[in-house]
């Protein structure tokens, strides 16, 4: 697997940054770097999947890098995460190669998930992401138990847990954080609110369109923030995730823009015009690119440097989980059980499920 | 009669139960706006406004309930749940509630309801998105299921579940939503709780339902082609209830029947035609009953593993050979 | 079946309340008589249950009564009600005749549902009960489509629908109250707040106790009401009521007090003296009656012959249970669908699915 | 070894599991303070204190999700659902989750975590109060399910679970609890996926689970006494992995077999019993599997309509009766 790209864009940028210091320069510039690197990755996946290497349902994170980079940045790397089908950048920004994440989403036998779960189902043990779950607000009374589980091993980690907008209408979201809230579980439950379901727009959906708010029903504390901004939400983050590690569980909204339809294959057509031009304007990665030139973390330079190694790196991403195997039918029964036991069915759907009967009747 | 798809043939059919009576509306996730996932009901929000085509928070529970509740006061609701997945959140309401209401207050009232929705694997979409549990539903008295597998029946029994006075789920599927048939202008309702024989034979009969009875026949046309065989194909089209009867006398007739699956094996579907067969051709039987259902896994994204587990038109194949065999040594 | 007892006990009291209105007065004389109706059916329920005339489980509304009589008060008889499992006093104050609802806890033909309920399943179209369930939270949903169906319909009708404190942990009532505030239905959702679950109390099953305020969470607006005080609970209730006529959902809380436990067979051990204690002087028949005195609208007579009169009537209701016949068992199968089909079965577990199949063999 | 109660195997069995390993804990509605709705809980919180028996809301989605993600971290939860028809509201966790986690996401984490709950009818408890969905489990690969019938394999079998890594369903039974019988001290976990003959004989075949294992056993019994039948009995004790080798060797001894069980007949698990049966014991068979099962209504509340839609020892008798007869015809 292909190390990640070492940073070559920082020299010619340093002298310039007075204004922050070394550490925070760095800081941002890695966001940048993981922001375009979430960017490019899923513009790969879009095109991956329209010339077919790519099946299923795909589901992109195209306007949600700098709230991605935010969130993460506030995690230790042995805090837990749980997200929802929406999850490429999230599994990368978590520490996963991208290379294991694209050959999930070719479906090959290095995926994340070794080809078993595909766009929706990434998951990684090591890096402590327990998944990618694609039934609306399923991931949210997994992530409490877990949480629960930190409580009762007297662990220091949290557990975060993201969900779109369309999911706190579900009922899984009122059972979970009335159940974090009661029992004081470190977790941070994490609305990213793009605005829409599919197409179904937030005040068509929730009766208290500001989301948050919500939290007040189970006495738990909770904050908005700007999620095209990934300071912002870093540090809002990091306050959710203290408050969690304390023992207080915590609901932050964050403000996202959805760049693109639904899934790949959504057109979006019942987006205005007016809606569409908005957009134009509120790409995460084109305005931060912006605030770091105008305050001189990094220049036009940098920038196109690292655009260059981003690019690289992503085309050897996608060669890499091409040259993955297919996992082979003989491992087809693998993993029904974690604790074989026998008559588990083993039969292939063209097989009888008893040899043929012998002929002529029954033996005396 | 022309010929449309069966999408088509749902979507026209909605079109005229909501234009023929104000009581029918329509209320699911993303059918408005959206114009549904799978865009059945493409333009008619826009032809019925939001009273009638009403879209929904995402809360299967909440809306399949209000639906029950709506359908107490004689309304007819037609749910849309995106995909038979993802009704196991409604499954207390269908169960609980719409199957019992008629019957737990001693037949005061009716809960003239439908749910549309589509099962089906093969799209690799994974293990929780590619179920096919039209089985908790058939187990459950009080509802009645159906599940056609042409755009003609698509229609019938669409026009007979929106009439009927009680729960009826309505199985789509995935992969039928493009396949074509022929469609009567004056289509009548169909009657719930018949099956079809979808072609005549002598040598073995064939049962399905949904997807499945589509392979049935492509098998059954395909053999009649290339090895002469003559296969009788049942169309189950109504799982509850379920018409032993059509069943039996066909296997009574052929002496050998497969039963096609897309679901799992093991207590599956096919397992109480297998049984109800094993039972009433029991003297007429010339080799057991054989199942081709789903292997059991929760299925995999990856497209090898994927068309590994599931049935497909060559295992069928498979089976009749293996079936007719064991006749063979029977006979 | 026997009519409804007429009051004789009025006469003897008139003269003496000059504080309140003849109208007032009637209305809380009418209160007292179905608060003690309520109570001695409940009480008469117990005993039939123990001498095993009513099966399954049986919860009663005892400490309830003041609560159900105000709450009923504010509805029109066209309204709507759905309640839960504990819902005999209900059905009753919703003018239902006793006699019918304890017909149908023996299980017998004349029962409003016609022994097919039993207690936890009252339900009666013509008095717009539309039940009477089991499962917790189960009649949310259904409710509020039928306050749906009403807005549907343009009518002026709302729906009432009742819960315990408990149910609102439950995902089926997030999913509701959203929906509802979210289309304007004329339902108001009422907790009867008896401060317990089985033997939860609401500190370790909310993490919000003051359930009303979860309201909050869909914009509705929301009270609080004493539910040992009848008059109390009417206004709030009328208050409810008509904010929902309105096209305002409402969420009441009206605080309750279970006296005895969860079911006739549960004994509560689990409760603190304390909390017994505390009970004694919370029975609400008997603050409403004392209070009655206090203002003069009834004299202790009056109150006698309402108790000899309620007694009576009780007896009648027994009686009336007990003469009724139970359902014949070719009866079995009528209830299965309201519209008939073919191959529905119609099998007794004792049938064989074919008539025994013909010997031998296949015929040519 | 000692003879008790059913109730009492289990409730001992939990407590010498929590005080075996701190990673086993119980949750569920009622269990604590409560003692549990049906007691098996009693005295386990003043015990062990509230970490490891915990009280919870109403709210079965979300606490049986919650044992998920506990047990993805190494816990095992063992979660009480009060009775099976509300388990109906996890089903979603249950299914899509617990069911799906281990292949899924490629066998990375398994989910160590065990759901007891009661079915049963004949409470006068209702519709949505009585029902036998065991079904809904059985169906589902990823899950195990099993169905003791006696105080000795309640044990063996809850023990089994408990040391399991798979999520498993363990389902109890009302009309079970207070039966009694022998249970070794020094029980072993017994082998999911293994069914029972828990008596020998050579005329026909009665398979069971749960309480209708135990009806079978009785009835075996008497039969002998008073006929002198010789009748085998399969106790299948796990429905998945589901022990069709042993059913078959019974059936192919025999000749003859009657399923018995508590859910409705029509695709309920009596189906898969009888097809495997004819399938495997095709030409064993001397007559037709029969199934005794319950009358496919929504179970009426009143004791005479409730009687009569439930399978009983009557039922039983005569199903054995009506099959030898056939037999009779056919040998
Ligand atoms: C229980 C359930 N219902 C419906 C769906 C279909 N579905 C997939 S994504 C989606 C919209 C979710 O919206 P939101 O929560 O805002 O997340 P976003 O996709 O915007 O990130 C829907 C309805 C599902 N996967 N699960
Ligand atoms: C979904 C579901 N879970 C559990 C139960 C068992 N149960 C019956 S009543 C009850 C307590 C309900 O408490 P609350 O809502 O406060 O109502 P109350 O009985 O106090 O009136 C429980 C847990 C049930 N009937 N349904
Ligand atoms: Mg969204
Ligand atoms: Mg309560």
């Amino acid at each position: 697997m292909p190390a990640p790209a070492k940073s070559t864009a920082a020299t010619s940028t340093r002298r310039r940054t007075s204004r922050t210091s070394e550490a925070q320069r760095a800081k941002l510039e890695n966001y940048y770097r993981q922001m375009l690197l979430v960017r490019r990755f899923e513009e790969r996946a879009q095109r991956a999947y329209l010339q077919a290497y790519i099946g299923g349902y795909c589901h992109l994170n195209l306007g949600e890098e700098a709230a991605i980079v935010g969130l993460l940045d506030a995690l230790d790397p042995h805090d837990y995460l749980f997200t929802n089908y929406r999850e490429h950048g999230y599994a990368i920004a978590k520490g996963i190669e991208p290379e294991r994440v694209m050959a999930e989403l070719y479906g090959r036998t290095d995926g994340v998930s070794k080809g078993w779960g595909g766009s929706m189902h990434m998951f990684d043990v090591e890096h402590r992401l327990l998944g990618g779950y694609g039934i609306v607000g399923g991931q949210l009374p997994i992530a409490t138990g877990t949480a629960l589980a930190l409580q009762y091993q007297d662990r220091s980690e949290v557990v975060m847990c993201t969900m779109g907008d369309g999911t706190t209408a579900i009922g899984a979201f009122h059972e979970s954080l009335n159940l974090a809230a009661l029992w004081k579980l470190p977790i941070v439950y994490v609305i990213i609110n793009n605005g829409l379901g599919m197409g179904t727009d937030v005040a068509h959906a929730s009766a208290e369109p500001e989301l948050y708010k919500r939290a007040a029903a189970y006495r738990m504390p909770s904050a908005r923030v700007d999620g095209a901004d990934p300071e912002a939400t870093a540090s809002a983050a990091l306050q959710a995730v203290e408050a969690a590690r304390g023992g207080t569980p915590y609901l932050l909204e964050v403000m996202t823009e959805r760049l693109r339809g639904h899934s790949v294959v959504d057109p979006a057509k019942y987006r205005s015009t007016d809606e569409t031009t908005r957009l134009k304007g509120a790409d995460p990665v084109v305005l931060f690119a912006a605030r770091l030139l105008e305050r001189g973390v990094l220049d036009q330079a940098a920038l196109d440097v690292i655009d260059t190694e981003t690019a690289a790196r992503i085309d050897a991403v996608a060669q890499f989980a091409e040259a993955s195997p297919e996992p082979d039918v003989s491992t087809l029964f693998d993993h029904t059980y974690a604790t074989p036991v026998p008559n588990d069915s083993r039969r292939l759907p063209g097989s009888p499920l008893f040899a043929p009967a012998p002929f002529p009747g029954r033996p005396a | 009669m022309s010929v449309i798809t069966y999408r088509q043939a749902l979507h026209d059919t909605l079109r005229a139960e909501l234009a023929r009576d104000d009581n029918v509306f329509l209320m699911g996730e993303e059918i408005g706006l959206f114009e549904g996932s799978y865009k059945i009901t493409a333009g008619l929000l826009d032809e019925f406004g939001p009273r009638r085509v009403r879209d929904t928070p995402i809360a299967e529970e909440g809306f399949t309930g209000a639906a029950i509740g709506a359908a107490m006061l004689g309304l007819r609701p037609v749910v849309e749940i995106m995909t038979i997945n993802f009704s196991l959140l409604a499954l207390d309401q269908i169960v609980n509630h719409a199957a019992k209401i008629h019957g737990m207050f001693g037949g005061q009232l009716a809960v003239p309801m439908v749910i549309r929705t589509p099962g089906g694997g093969g799209q690799q979409l994974g293990a929780s998105h590619s179920q096919n549990i039209e089985l908790y539903y058939s187990f459950v008295p009080g509802l009645k299921v159906v599940a056609p597998s042409t755009p003609a029946d698509a229609k019938a029994l669409l026009l007979a579940a929106i009439r009927d006075d009680d729960p009826v789920l309505f199985l789509e599927n995935l992969a039928l939503y493009n396949t074509k048939g022929e469609v009567p202008a004056d289509c009548a309702p169909a009657t719930i709780g018949k099956a079809h024989i979808s072609r005549e034979g002598e040598d073995l009969t064939l049962i399905g339902y949904s997807r499945m009875a589509h392979v049935a026949r492509q098998v059954a046309e395909e053999l009649a082609d290339s090895e002469g065989l003559d296969i009788e194909v049942v169309d189950l089209r109504s799982l509850r209830p379920l018409d032993r009867d059509t069943v039996i006398a066909s296997v009574r007739k052929t002496g050998a029947a497969v039963v096609l699956e897309d679901d799992w094996l093991t207590y599956g579907i096919g397992a109480e035609i297998a049984a109800s067969i094993s039972d009433g051709a029991f003297d007429h039987l010339d080799a057991p009953v054989r199942r081709v259902a789903m292997a059991e896994v929760p299925l995999p994204y990856a497209k090898s593993l994927e068309t590994a587990a599931l049935p497909s038109h060559d295992d069928v194949v498979t089976a009749v050979h293996e079936t007719l065999a064991a006749v063979g040594r029977r006979r």
